[in-house]
C-alpha cells in the first residue's frame, strides 16, 4: 500500500489543471437540460475537450480516448470538479454506450459510432425505462420487428436522460410475443426519426430533465441492434452494471461539495440563530465524501491488479445518493429561512442541487433494489 | 381531561376538507401554476362564503370567535390539498393581530380581504401581492399599510406557490398599531404551520398508498413489497405521534406561559418533520414519478421545506423546548402542568 | 377538549400519591427476574398493592380490581413511576390474562383464576413462543390431546416471560393433525406439574429473563381451557392485541427516564469533553416521552368516548421501543468512557437500561411486524 | 498510488484469522465467561508463537519491525473473533511505547509478556491483572511498575471480557521512562480500536446472516423478507466504507501531521458506528435469539459500545476531524495531501 502519488500522476495533474484553468470559462453554462442552447453550447464543450483530447479519458487511444489507467481517471475528476468545468452532456455515451459498445459491437459498429460520440457530434440519450417497466426492465414492451434489413420499432420509452435534445438514442425492443428477460435486442435509433415523438418531462426542480419517447412504426437498419437478436436483456445486464458502477460517480463532485459546504458552515456559524449542533453534520459531510473517495480509490487500485468490479456497485450506489442528500440537508439547516429561496446567479445553488439530491436514491436502480443485490449477491441471503 | 373533538370541530374540519378538496384538484393546480395567478378567485369567494376568516375574529368584530384549535383543523385541511391561496396566514395570524390591535379597522368588515404580514421571524413576506393591505413591522411597533403604498421586490421560492416578497415602505405612508401582541403572533404561525405540517405528511402519504396499490413491478404492485410497506409506516408513525401534539399546542395555546410555548414549539418540529418524513418516503415510493413536475408530490415536499423554517426554525424551537426542561419540573405528572402553578 | 384534570382527578392523583409515599421502600428491591428472593419481595409488593385496593386497578371491581377508567389508570401510572415502585411482576396477569379471562373465561373459570391472581397468589408467566413459533404464532407444534376430562400437553415452548419462578404459565396447544390458525386452544398449566421441566435462560444483560418449558404428558383438567377447543388462535389475537396496545406500556416510565436523562445532562453538560450537540438529544427525549404521552391520553380519551383500539396498537410498539433506544443511547453518549460501566448500587443504571431497551423492538411482535400491519390494517396496502 | 495490501500483509491476515477462528470458538468464549480467567493460557501460548505480539517492535529489539497496516488486521481479526485477550493493548499500543522509551528493557525478550497501558484518554486501564507490568502515567511522563507493586480495583464492564481496574501505584515503586509519545500511543490506541470494530462488524453481520438464511418464519427463511435484507445490506455498506478509511489510517499514521490525526479519528468512528450499526442489527433479526446470552451477538455489541469511547470519545476525534476541516485546504485534490505541503 502506498498512498503517494508518482511523479508521473503528479505531472499528470499538473496538465490537466492547467489545461482546465486556460479552458474553463467562469461564466457558468446555462445546464444541458434546461434549453437547447444550454444544450448545445455543452456539445461545444464536448468539442473544446475533444481538441486538447480530454473528451473520452478512460477510453482506449483506438476509440478516440486517451486510454488513461482508473487512477489518471480520478485525477482528472479531481480537477475536472475542481475547476468548476461543465457538467458531460456526453455521459450516457462516454460511460453507458461507449464501453458496451467496444464490449459487444462489430468492428463497422464501432467504427460508425464511436467517433461521433467522441467528438460530440452525436450526443446520445438513454431510453431505458418503460412505463410499466422502470425497477422491473423485463417488463420492456416496446417491440422490434425484423423486416428485410431493417427494424420496425414501436412502444413508448420514458424516462429517458438527455432525449430531449439529443442526436440519438439506445433502447431494448422485444419480439412480439417474447416474455420477459428473453426475447429483447439493444437498437439504436434517431431521435429525428420518421415515427419518433419526443415529450420533454420536467423534473421536480423544473428542468427539463427527462423525455418520453413514442415509437410509431420507426425504421432503423438492422446494423443498429448491438450485439445478436435476443442478446439484449445479457448486454443490458452489463451496461447497468457500468450505470450503477464506478464509473458515473466520481468522488471529487462530494468533495467539492463538502467543501462548499465547511465554506457555508465558515460564514454563518457565528450568526444568531445558526444551530451550534449543526457542526457535526458539517463534520459528517466531510467525513462520508472521504470515505467515498478512499473507498474509490480502493476499487480502483483493485480493478488495476486485475479484479473484476462487483457489489461494489451497488455499495456505492447507496453510499453516495445517502451521503449527498444528508451534505445537503445540513446546508439547507444552515441557510435557515433562506433555505427556500432560488440562488441568485453565481450563488452555489443549495436547493437546486437538494432536489437533485433526492432523485439519487431513485435512478439508477433505486436503493431498495440496490440493498437487495447486496443482501442476495454479496451477503448470500436467499432470494425467495 | 379529554382529549378529543368536539361534533362541531369535526364538521368544521369535514367542511374544510371538502372544500379544498373540491377546489384544489391536481387540475387547479397546475392551472394556477401555469398562470401564476396569486389567487384562483372562485376558490377564494368559496372560502370567504364558509366563513373561515372569520373563525379567529371576536364576535364583536363581526367573527364568530372561535379558538386556534378550530383554525388548526382548516390548517391542517389546507396543507392536505397544498392551499396555494394565502389564508392560514391572512386569516390564522394577520386578521387577529390585526382585530387586538385595530379593533375598529374596516379591514376588518370585509371578508374577503387578504393581510399579509410582515413578522420579525421571518425575513420575507409572504403573499404581500395579493394582500389587501399589510401589517408591517419597525422598531417593536407595527404598522398598517395599504398594498399600493408599499414596494415588493419578489424572491422566489422553490414553493411554486410562495409568493415571498422583500417589502420597502414608508412610516409616513403608513398606519401605527403601537405595540401589538408579536409573541402571540408567532405562537400562531408555528402552530398553524405545525398544522399545515400534519395535512402536507398525511396527503403525501395517501399518495404513495395510492401508487403503491396501482403500480406494478416485477409483476405485483409494488406496494406488497415490504421496503415499500416500511417507509410509508415510518412516515405515517410520525404522523400519529405529532398530530395529538399539535392538538394539544392548540388547545393550550392561550396560556402564554413557559409550558404552552414549549408544546408549541414540540408541535412545530415534530409535524413539520413528519411532514418532510412523509414527503421525502412518498417521492422515494413514487420513483421516477416522483421526482416529475407533472405527479404533484413535490408540491407537498416543498412546502413543508419552507414552513420548517417559517415562523422559528427548529433550533429556535428547541432552544424554547429546552428552557421549558430548564426551568420547569420535569415527569410524568407534569404533562399538563402550568408555569402558574410552580412560578 | 380540555385539557386539564377534574377536581375529582387530582383528588385521586392526591390519593395515589399519599398511599405510595406511605408504602414505597426507598431500598430498591432485588429484579424479579434476578433470583427467587428478588420474585417472592416483588410478589410481597404485589399483595401489599393488593391491601390498599392499588393491584388490579383496572379490572373491574366484581373481579377484585378497583374500576379505574383509563384517564385514572395514567394518573396511577404517573404517580406510580413518580414514586419508583417496583415492577410489576404480575404483569401477565394483569394486562394479558386478567382481561382475556374475563372475555372469554366461564364463571367458574373466572372465580377460580381471577382472584389468586388478584391477590398476587399465583404469578402467571406466558408460554407464546416456541422454537420455530416466534413472530409466527400459528407455527405452533405443542399438542394438546384431551383424554376424559384431562388435556396431555407435550412440547417445547420458549421465551417465557417470568417462567423461572412463577406459578402458572398460560399457552397454545394444538389437536394433532391441525394446520396453522386450525385446531389451536389456549391452556393454563401449573409449572411445577409433573411432566414440566423449566430451565431458564439468560438474557443479555446476564439476568434470567426468560425461560424455556419442556411439557412431556402433563396433565391438566379440561377446565384449563380458555374458550372452546380450536378457538385459541382467535383468543390469542385478542391477547396479542391487549400485549401490542396501550395497556402495557404506560407513557410514564419514559417521561421519568427523559427527566432522569435532562438531569443526567445538566450535571454533566459543562464538564471537558461533553459534546454539546447530544443537548439537542436530550431536547429530543424529552420530545419523544411527551409526544407518547400525549398520544395516550388522546387514546384513553378516544376509548373512554366509545371507540375501539386499532392500529395504535403497533404504532405505539414502534414509538417508544424506538424512543427508548434513542434516549438510552443519548445517555450513553453523555457518559462517554464511563458507559461501559455497570452501575454503582443506587445510581440509575443506564447501561442496564439500554440493552433492555434494545429487546424493545423484538418483542411482543417484532417492529417488522408490527410495520407490516401498519400498512396492510391502517394503509391499506395489499398483503401480496 | 497503490490501495492494495500485499501478498505478505494478506497471508498475515489469514494467519490471524484462522488461529482466532480456531481457538475463539463460541465454547471457548463460554468456558472463559464462566471460569472468569483472564488469559486463555493455551490460545495465549498460540498467539505468542505466531509473533503477533512482535509485529510492532523494532528489529533490533528482536521484533518484526513491521507497520500498524500489519498490526491492523491483527486487530481486525481480533474483533471478528471477539478475543477476549489483551493482545491488542499489549502487543499494539504499550509494548511499542515501551520499546521506544525503554529500547533495553528486559520484558522486551518475553514475546509472552504483557504489558498494560494506562492512558490519558482513559479513565480505567484494561486488562491489568494478567499484565506482568504496566505503563503508567502521571503529570505527562511516563513510569514502568510491575503488576506486583500497584494495587488493582476491579470496574466491572458490560462486556465480559473486558477486565477494567482504577490502579493506584507510588511513583517511588515505578521506573521513570520520561516524556514518552502518548500521542502517537494514542493514534495507534484509536486505529486499533478502528480496526477491531471492522471485525466486531463483519462478524455480526455474518452471524445474522447465518441465522436468517436457517431460521423460518411464515413458512420460509426469513433472510427472504425484504426488511430482514435491508438491515443487513446497510450494516454491511458501512463496513465497505469504513474499512478503506481504517487501512488509510493505518498507512498514513506515521506521518503524525494534521491529515493524519483526522484520518485516524475519521476511522475511529466510522468503524465503531459500523460496528454497533452491525450488532443492532444482528441482534434485531435474531429476534429474541438475539436476546439471549447464550447466543453470542452481544459480545460484539458490548465490545462496539466498550470501544466506541475507550481512546478518544466521538466527540474528541470529530473536533480533530474539524481542526483539519479548518486549517487545511480542502477539495478532491487533497485526499492524500500532507499538512507539509501546505504549512
Amino acid at each position: 500500500m502506498d498512498l503517494t502519488y508518482t511523479p508521473e500522476q503528479q505531472a499528470f495533474r499538473a496538465e490537466v489543471r492547467e489545461w482546465l484553468e486556460a479552458h474553463v470559462s467562469a461564466v457558468p453554462l446555462e445546464h444541458f437540460d434546461a434549453t437547447r442552447e444550454g444544450f448545445e453550447a455543452h456539445r461545444e464543450w464536448e468539442k473544446a475537450l475533444k481538441s486538447g483530447d480530454w473528451g473520452m479519458v478512460t477510453w482506449p487511444k483506438e476509440y478516440g480516448g486517451r486510454g488513461l489507467d482508473l487512477i489518471q481517471w480520478l485525477i482528472f475528476e479531481e480537477e475536472y470538479y475542481r475547476a468548476r468545468a461543465p457538467g458531460r452532456v456526453n455521459q450516457n455515451g462516454i460511460f453507458l454506450l461507449g464501453p458496451t459498445l467496444m464490449e459487444f459491437g462489430t468492428h463497422e459498429q464501432k467504427s460508425r459510432f464511436l467517433p461521433r460520440m467522441a467528438s460530440g457530434e452525436e450526443i446520445w440519450a438513454q431510453a431505458w425505462s418503460e412505463p410499466m417497466a422502470g425497477s422491473d426492465l423485463a417488463g420492456v414492451r416496446a417491440t422490434a420487428v425484423l423486416e428485410g434489413d431493417e427494424y420496425v420499432l414501436n412502444g413508448h420509452k420514458i424516462w429517458s436522460s438527455r432525449a430531449a435534445f439529443a442526436d440519438m438514442a439506445f433502447g431494448l425492443f422485444r419480439a412480439p410475443g417474447s416474455e420477459r428477460h428473453h426475447g429483447m435486442s439493444l437498437i439504436f435509433f434517431p431521435l429525428d426519426a420518421a415515427g419518433v415523438t419526443v415529450n420533454p418531462i420536467r423534473k421536480i426542480n423544473g428542468h427539463v430533465g427527462f423525455a418520453e419517447i413514442f415509437l410509431e412504426n420507426v425504421r432503423v437498419p438492422a446494423f443498429n441492434r448491438l450485439g445478436d437478436e435476443g442478446q439484449g436483456w445479457h448486454i443490458c445486464m452489463a451496461t447497468a452494471g457500468f450505470e450503477r458502477g464506478l464509473m458515473l460517480r466520481s468522488p471529487a463532485r462530494y468533495q467539492v461539495a463538502a467543501a462548499e459546504l465547511a465554506k457555508l458552515w465558515q460564514a454563518r456559524k457565528d450568526e444568531p440563530g445558526i444551530d451550534p449542533a449543526l457542526e457535526a453534520d458539517v463534520v459528517r459531510a466531510f467525513m462520508n465524501a472521504e470515505s467515498y473517495a478512499l473507498s474509490i480509490y480502493q476499487t480502483a487500485s483493485r480493478l488495476i491488479a486485475g479484479a473484476k468490479i462487483g457489489p461494489e456497485a451497488s455499495t456505492n450506489k447507496i453510499f453516495w445518493s445517502e451521503l449527498d442528500i444528508h451534505l445537503h440537508r445540513t446546508a439547507l439547516a444552515i441557510l435557515g429561512p433562506e433555505a427556500e429561496l432560488l440562488s441568485e446567479p453565481g450563488a452555489h445553488d443549495w436547493i437546486d442541487d437538494y432536489i437533485f439530491a433526492l432523485a439519487g436514491p431513485i435512478y439508477a436502480g433505486s436503493n431498495e433494489i440496490q440493498r437487495n443485490i447486496i443482501a442476495e449477491r454479496m451477503l448470500g441471503l436467499p432470494r425467495k | 381531561m379529554d382529549f378529543t373533538l368536539n361534533d362541531e370541530q369535526q364538521m368544521f374540519a369535514q367542511t374544510a376538507r371538502q372544500l379544498f378538496a373540491d377546489t384544489c384538484t391536481p387540475d387547479h393546480w397546475r392551472r394556477q401554476m401555469e398562470s401564476g395567478a396569486v389567487l384562483d378567485a372562485e376558490r377564494w369567494a368559496q372560502i370567504v362564503e364558509t366563513g373561515f376568516p372569520l373563525v379567529l375574529l371576536p364576535e364583536d368584530a363581526g367573527g364568530l370567535g372561535l379558538g386556534e384549535l378550530d383554525f388548526a383543523l382548516i390548517a391542517e385541511a389546507a396543507g392536505y390539498n397544498a392551499l396555494p391561496d394565502p389564508l392560514v396566514e391572512s386569516a390564522g395570524i394577520a386578521l387577529p393581530l390585526l382585530a387586538a390591535a385595530k379593533p375598529d379597522s374596516e379591514l376588518l368588515c370585509d371578508p374577503a380581504a387578504i393581510i399579509a404580514i410582515e413578522h420579525p421571524a421571518n425575513p420575507y413576506v409572504a403573499d404581500a401581492e395579493a394582500a389587501t393591505a399589510l401589517v408591517l413591522h419597525k422598531d417593536g411597533q407595527a404598522y398598517l399599510a395599504a398594498r399600493e403604498d408599499v414596494t415588493l421586490t419578489r424572491k422566489e421560492s422553490i414553493d411554486p406557490f410562495r409568493r415571498l416578497y422583500r417589502v420597502d415602505w414608508e412610516v409616513a405612508k403608513a398606519q401605527p398599531l403601537g405595540a401589538v401582541d408579536w409573541d402571540l403572533t408567532l405562537e400562531r404561525g408555528a402552530l398553524f404551520a405545525a398544522a399545515q405540517g400534519l395535512g402536507l405528511a398525511q396527503r403525501a402519504v395517501d399518495l404513495a398508498v395510492d401508487y403503491a396499490k396501482d403500480r406494478q413491478q416485477f409483476g405485483k404492485p409494488i406496494g406488497t413489497y415490504q421496503a415499500v410497506k416500511h417507509h410509508l409506516a415510518s412516515a405515517q408513525v410520525a404522523i400519529e405521534f405529532a398530530r395529538p401534539v399539535v392538538l394539544a399546542a392548540a388547545a393550550d395555546i392561550a396560556h402564554g406561559d413557559v409550558q404552552s410555548r414549549a408544546r408549541v414549539s414540540h408541535a412545530k418540529i415534530v409535524a413539520l418533520e413528519a411532514a418532510d418524513h412523509a414527503a421525502r418516503a412518498s417521492i422515494q415510493v413514487h420513483g421516477a414519478m416522483g421526482y416529475s413536475w407533472e405527479v404533484d408530490v413535490h408540491l407537498f415536499l416543498k412546502r413543508a421545506l419552507a414552513l420548517t423554517n417559517s415562523w422559528g426554525t427548529p433550533y429556535f424551537h428547541r432552544q424554547r423546548i429546552l428552557h421549558r426542561i430548564e426551568t420547569q419540573p420535569l415527569g410524568p405528572d407534569q404533562t399538563f402542568a402550568r408555569e402558574a402553578e410552580h412560578a
